[in-house]
């Protein structure tokens, strides 16, 4: 069973982990893999991501660890951009890996839920070239919810 | 000295993103150390404040000795 | 908005499919993948599937059309084997692309639960060199159930 | 002439994956055409017939003309 988080602030090519990851876990039943992207098409010229290394990080090896605990996983990977990004950049990479596939989905939906709405990054965007700070969404609880 | 780190708006409205200030610290010596906007955000239930990467469950009992960073929390963006 | 299913009856790499499939939606929010592998450690040295070409196709477009609908999809790609494979050999992969998160993973979960009990293959594995047929388990129409 | 296609584990039973018969084919006339564990098999509620990709609702009802071909269809495997 292995956990990697990882913090970076340079784009990054999902295959190049999820290949790799895949390949770690032999006897495996199924790989759920998500990818998140800055979306185009919304006036979103660029995204920010400002993290807290000394919170952001153990926050987020702490999730993956009651991710494998309570889906029974064979490995987990989170791979998470920080810095500025533009449309079509993979911001968020979660890739669950189980002996059963309902334990892999499941585990990339709670670990997305979680790290949407509980993680420490702030996000603001630039619109029009003006930068505007994200807030919280009312849905990011009922997405949490879910899973109490 | 005390690190403060902005994160989020609070950083703009800091102006700065990390600040050092005279050890030690506490409460009132930070919303001391903060111009009024500021303050009233510090202030506010939703910001928390986190020392030495711990979040403080009562911020009020804030008390950063020397060496000791403060990082001013606002809400995480959402999904 | 485009769909793609393939049966194919030899061994594909799942990075292959996926890579392109991402890049064929700019603006996407997000891509969720399943791959479901033949299992390693319980004593199967082999699988076959089976399948019945002018009803595993027409099953395989309609669950995919219903899963663009239901889900708001982007673009939904399947591509499911067909022959003998072994344990570590990709069987399945599902991916959804969307605005938005939760129909692209809901939309892979939903695809896999009916390609599992609901489409037209026959598989059989091979277990200490004989072969035995898989019947239907009571789970798969739990799995259906779900959706309904 | 017919074609017969066994699908799964009918294809066992069959001794064969596809198998030409002669046209017209009823209902009758393929419970004739199979040995008592296939004839039983066949007749079984779990097992489907398609009559050129399609399903029949009922597969008592199948007709069956020269150049068709009889799907027949045992339980898919599970998850």
């Amino acid at each position: 069973m292995a956990i990697t988080v990882e913090l970076r602030a340079t784009p990054f090519y999902p295959g190049a982990y999820v290949g790799p990851f895949s390949d770690a876990h032999p006897g495996l039943g199924g790989v759920c893999t998500f990818v998140g992207e800055v979306r185009g098409g919304d006036d979103v010229e660029a995204l920010e991501l400002t993290h807290y290394e000394p919170m952001t990080r153990p926050g987020m090896e702490q999730l993956a660890t009651s991710a494998v605990e309570r889906f029974g996983l064979m490995g987990l990977l989170m791979v998470h951009r920080t810095g500025i990004m533009h449309p079509g950049e993979p911001i968020v990479l979660v890739s669950a890996c189980a002996m059963h596939r309902r334990g892999a989905i499941d585990a990339v939906d709670f670990c997305m839920d979680h790290l949407k709405a509980k993680s420490w990054f702030w996000k603001r965007e630039k619109r029009k070239g003006r930068w505007h700070w994200i807030e919280p969404r009312a849905a990011d609880h009922e997405d949490i919810a879910r899973w109490q | 000295m005390v690190r403060l780190v902005f994160l989020g708006r609070l950083a703009g409205l800091a102006g700065r993103v990390e600040h050092e200030v005279a050890a030690p610290l506490d409460w009132h010596g930070l919303l001391a150390l903060c111009d009024g906007p500021l303050a009233e955000e510090i202030a506010n239930d939703r910001v928390k404040l986190a020392l030495d990467g711990e979040l403080l469950a009562d911020k009020t009992a804030l008390a950063a000795p020397a060496g000791a960073e403060i990082a001013l929390l606002p809400p995480v963006s959402g999904g």
